[in-house]
């Protein structure tokens, strides 16, 4: 279960074509939204690739994820299939949430992927709660938690990271700073805007990482692992990164400069690694071009996939709600017979 | 089969004693729950018995710990959380109706949570404005969610185990002015936990009631049986879903209904079971259905008026009186 | 009189821009309303002209800088709150109830909380299961709280000043479908905020319904007089207090209600309504009171299910043919 | 406005008189509740007197008072008279809340003293929003927060530490540190038991005093209110201290030592002041005896008002739920008449 960060060419390829694979497949999310095959809140996260990409291969497949609504590259680097999740996206039977969740809503219990969580700080406490019952049940699991910084502000927050650490909780919270929460500054929703320290405050081991390079994200994930592994006690990685489209399909972004965007741009995950490699002579054009066209592959499939799902019928419309009444064995009443008879 | 004389307090410690019993997997975790044997004393003796890891004191931070309580159950465990009164649940509401109620649907029927959040509830021991809410009705608005209130001492000793049966996540309400009375707890619950239960049969009026107010219906029906009025109580028990049926079977056969109920008038449950009774008795009424609340008031600390506020006796004989008299 | 076109966004802006004009005690504060513009557009363009002491961002918080709102209204400020969605208002909704509510009363009247709250609620941007509620219902609940719910552009336009000039905390509910819509708006509301007021003047059947149902019932009501029914569409405005002269008076003349609501059945206003008209109209009714509210299901993202989920035109006009058909 | 700290003799007399007369009163309150006279919850400040007397006595009369259930101290020590607040307790109209509060909802506008919050971590935002209206309106006042190191654990203390210190209002946190919450000592409700610590963690001023020593607790708190007034800043005291009594008027005590009350009793900020003004010849018997009986006198006299005030009549039970009707000057609708016309 140990992992150790591989800076070999393959792995690094490897990595190089999951962000490409969330970066493409969201690009043509936001093509696909301008055709309204895709509807609701659509939050992408293309600029942050190099996060998701680089905890998820700290991990093993025991591990629970939890995320937020911004989670289309959380669930592609698990290891959901994009076909499921652009179903999802398309409103799907065939989509990993049965289409009843979208965008913000990506459920998949075979990968321990919980969401999809779209009230902001919602999926703190909840993922000290699946790190609890792994500890107590000595299942050898971790559970991360991906959230924003806008998230810090959140009560949760404090609620979350004081039980996590009090009661010494397996959990890897992954801080995705982003610098904005919609179109707030962090200077303005933290008086402390170090997120790091602010968790350390709690006694918390943890540490800030450049979350534009998928290299140290990882490298920081694997230590965090670990640490979580031998210790059972919870760990913090804050994620310096930035959002290169607006919040969510509905951001005008009147609230920062192109300039600043541009700048932050200049060194996105993507182009960043692809230059290094090619730099070191790691990566030919042709190479790039077949993932590209690899990934271009997978996403037609994925298209074709979500285009050929069912829409669930109405008359399902209820199904779910609750489960199915457990079998009368399992309740500790009479029944009405003899509860006839005793009266 | 063998009975038992219990306090209420003593039915819900039994009730919890027999879950951490049955299942390993469950656990009881709140504010004071252990070391202090909970604030109304229902878990005392628990902490000393079953130790630290399976009753649990949590600091003070709602959303915190009941969202951990749902995160422990889709992680394979049976919580037992105590929200010490439905009055700080409002802190824990967004945990409990965003993420306990929607998980099982929105993930398209992947995830369970079957977790058990008991609160206490109610009006009478003067402790004002913040410290007296009736918000049953809060959570039995909620799809996804089982709302129950135990009004006998049976249903205090049962409904746990019930709740902690049910794959899906279970809200019990306890009236704190049930705790300290006595009762007869019997070996089994008298039906499944989402049925509703006639405890008083009657012809002439339904006096539709739960939790706190069961025991005014009753000493009701008993006074208007002295007025020559024959009333049936209906103990509603689960408030989410509701037993409608057994609600219009009562309806129909009195054609008269009084609805009690705890709550603020306005938006109360006993509006919603008036609708109910509108909708699917209406051509079997003989008299428009009443509804007996608590005044629209944050509760005042005086008794008088706390008591001025809440329910009465005498308000459902009256009602019942009138009701008999109209047209 | 002059009259203006605007989309309800506009409208809603422009009676900020009035308040913030007016009275210079009057900010307003929350998530996103000023360098973003406000979540939905709503206040786009105020921090610029009104810069950051009176159009205040604030972190992501809704406990703390609703109850920031409580404070500064006791301190003598008028704030305007904006609670983004009602979706996130239960992480606020212990300050709005506990403390916005009571401390008038608790305090034998001493305080008060001149505080105005808006939410955006309601469903239909397929925004799925927990960004998609309608709990205008939790809030008209709460004795302390005045609940608005303007579904006209005019009372868009009007109601944040009625509310502000209301010494008490004041909730008002935007339906987010409105949003884009126009209508025309006058230089004054044309009722007190607390009155309902008939749409649609009608004989044969009474539609009461509020908020994004408004429009629903017209057009049914368009249908409806076609087919030679002649429906009077009351909108309630207020949800708390309510107007109940005006809904009697309204089933009086009609003998027939059916009430369109957003809200989940069980526990929904539409039953406090259906409950008001059985014990105040109720041998005035030539059938059963119908309610037409959202299934009760956490709303889906597909389009198809969502709709499916939400009351609908052909549902009001099906149910106002069954209601005269009835008996 | 500024406040000096005094020590001289009448000064101290009078801090003493001060943390006695809280003392004395609650004794009394005990023994009523025990008579009946009082109901609903009672929560005695005895042990943390100090706190209250100290803090107080560095405020002028235009600052702002926000407390808890537990506030009778608060309330005696900012001049709420003791009649307005016993009778309050008795649930009559001649008490500071025309009794509808009891003892956890004391109110008094007169003295800026806003209740009475029973709601743990509810006080926090609202004092705040106190400061911010203060600060808005050039008020040159303060607003005092009191609350116990229980509701650090409550999300909103988090969200109210991060507003006050990011905007810059002028509130003065006074954090009660009697080292349990009902029955859960701070090790197991805070990963991070200096209380202080934590403020400071959001780049607020902070400091831990000795809550048992009047003479500490005023001058943290000149010092504190000075820099308040200066910055405009939030500041955040942490006052040491002990329960003396249990959690309210249903507590068994299982969950400390008699033998640790004991130790912390002997410590206690009455019993130490008396001893040491005593071994410094400041205090002769006859003038303790002479406070006693003149607090004894004024606690009869609270009785007697008390027991004369009225009940208030059943028919005035929905008073003050709504103000009256605003007259029709401020509302901006048209008269019905006018509307009838318009239509
Ligand atoms: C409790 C809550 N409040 C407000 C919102 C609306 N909202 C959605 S995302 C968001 C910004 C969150 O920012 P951050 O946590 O930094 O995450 P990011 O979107 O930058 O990834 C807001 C305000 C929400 N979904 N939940
Ligand atoms: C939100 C909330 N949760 C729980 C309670 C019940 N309760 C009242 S006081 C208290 C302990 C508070 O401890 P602390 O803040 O340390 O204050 P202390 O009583 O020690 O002065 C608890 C749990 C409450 N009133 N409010
Ligand atoms: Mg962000
Ligand atoms: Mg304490």
């Amino acid at each position: 279960m140990k992992h150790k960060l591989h800076l070999d060419r393959v792995h690094l390829l490897a990595q190089l074509k999951q962000m490409l694979r969330i970066r493409r497949f969201e690009e043509k999310c936001a093509e696909l939204y301008g055709q309204e095959k895709i509807r609701g809140f659509l939050h992408l996260y293309i600029g942050e690739e190099a996060i998701a990409v680089g905890v998820m291969s700290a991990l093993s497949a025991k591990d629970n994820i939890v995320a937020t609504y911004r989670e289309h590259g959380h669930a592609l680097a698990r290891g959901l299939s994009m076909k499921s999740i652009l179903a999802e996206m398309y409103g799907r039977t065939n989509g990993c949430s049965r289409g009843r969740g979208g965008s913000m809503h990506l459920f998949d219990k075979n990968h321990n992927f919980y969401g999809g969580n779209a009230i902001v700080g919602g999926g703190l406490p909840l993922a000290a709660g699946l790190a609890m019952a792994n500890k107590n049940q000595d299942k050898q699991a971790l559970t991360v938690c991906f959230f924003g910084e806008g998230a810090v502000a959140e009560g949760e927050f404090h609620e979350a990271m004081n039980l996590a650490v009090l009661w010494k909780l397996p959990v890897l919270f992954v801080c995705e700073n982003n610098r904005y929460a919609m179109g707030t500054a962090l200077a303005l929703s933290e008086s402390e805007t170090n997120i790091a320290k602010k968790a350390s405050s709690y006694g918390m081991a943890a540490e800030q990482v450049d979350g534009m390079n998928v290299v140290d994200v990882e490298a920081a994930s694997i230590k965090a692992v670990e640490q979580i592994r031998q210790t059972n006690k919870p760990y913090f990685l804050e994620c310096q990164s930035y959002r290169f489209r607006g919040h969510s399909s509905f951001d005008g972004q009147l609230y920062r400069d192109k300039a600043e965007v541009k700048l932050w741009q200049e060194k996105g995950p993507v182009i960043r690694l692809i230059t290094w490699l090619k730099e070191n002579n790691h990566l030919e054009d042709e190479e790039l071009s077949n993932i590209e066209a690899e990934i271009k592959a997978e996403i037609q499939a994925a298209i074709d996939f979500a285009e050929q799902g069912q829409w669930e019928p109405i008359s399902d419309l209820a199904k779910d709600v609750y489960s199915p009444p457990a079998s009368s064995t399992n309740t500790s009443h009479a029944t009405n017979k003899s509860q006839g008879e005793q009266l | 089969m063998s009975e038992q004389v219990l306090t209420y307090r003593e039915a819900l410690r039994a009730g919890i004693e027999q879950a951490l019993l049955d299942d390993e997997r469950v656990f009881l975790m709140g504010e004071d729950v252990g070391r202090y044997g909970g604030c109304y004393g229902v878990s005392k003796g628990l902490f000393e018995r079953y130790g630290a890891k399976r009753i649990i004191d949590t600091p003070l931070c709602e959303s915190g710990f009941v969202g951990v309580g749902v995160g422990a159950a889709l992680g394979g465990m049976r919580p037992i959380i105590e929200v010490m009164t439905v009055n700080f649940s409002l802190l824990a509401m967004d945990q409990i109706v965003n993420s306990a109620a929607t998980l099982r649907h929105m993930s398209g029927g992947q995830l369970n949570v079957p977790l058990v959040i008991r609160m206490a509830c109610g009006a009478g021991l003067q402790l004002a404005a913040q410290h007296s809410h009736s918000w049953e009705n809060f959570y039995a608005h909620i799809p996804g969610l089982k709302v129950l209130s135990p009004a006998t001492h049976n249903d205090a000793r049962h409904m746990l185990i019930q709740a902690l049966a049910d794959p899906d996540p279970v809200i019990i309400f306890e009236h704190v002015m049930l705790l300290n009375t006595s009762g007869e707890v019997l070996e089994q619950s008298e039906a499944s936990m989402e049925k509703a239960l006639i405890r008083q049969q009657g012809t002439d009026v339904s006096l539709i009631t739960y939790g706190g107010s069961l025991g005014k219906a009753l000493a009701a029906a008993k006074q208007l049986k002295d007025l020559n009025i024959s009333a049936e109580v209906v103990d509603l028990r689960c408030l989410r879903p509701l037993d409608t049926k057994t609600i219009i079977a009562s309806v129909t056969k009195t054609h008269r209904a009084i609805i009690i109920d705890e709550a603020w008038l306005t938006g109360s449950l006993a509006g919603e079971i008036s609708a109910i009774i509108m909708e699917q008795a209406f051509w079997h009424l003989d008299a428009p259905v009443k509804r007996l609340c608590t005044a629209e008031v944050p509760i005042p600390y005086p008794s008088h008026l706390e008591q001025a506020a809440l329910p009465q006796v005498e308000q459902i004989v009256t009602a019942a009186q009138a009701i008999m008299a109209a047209r």
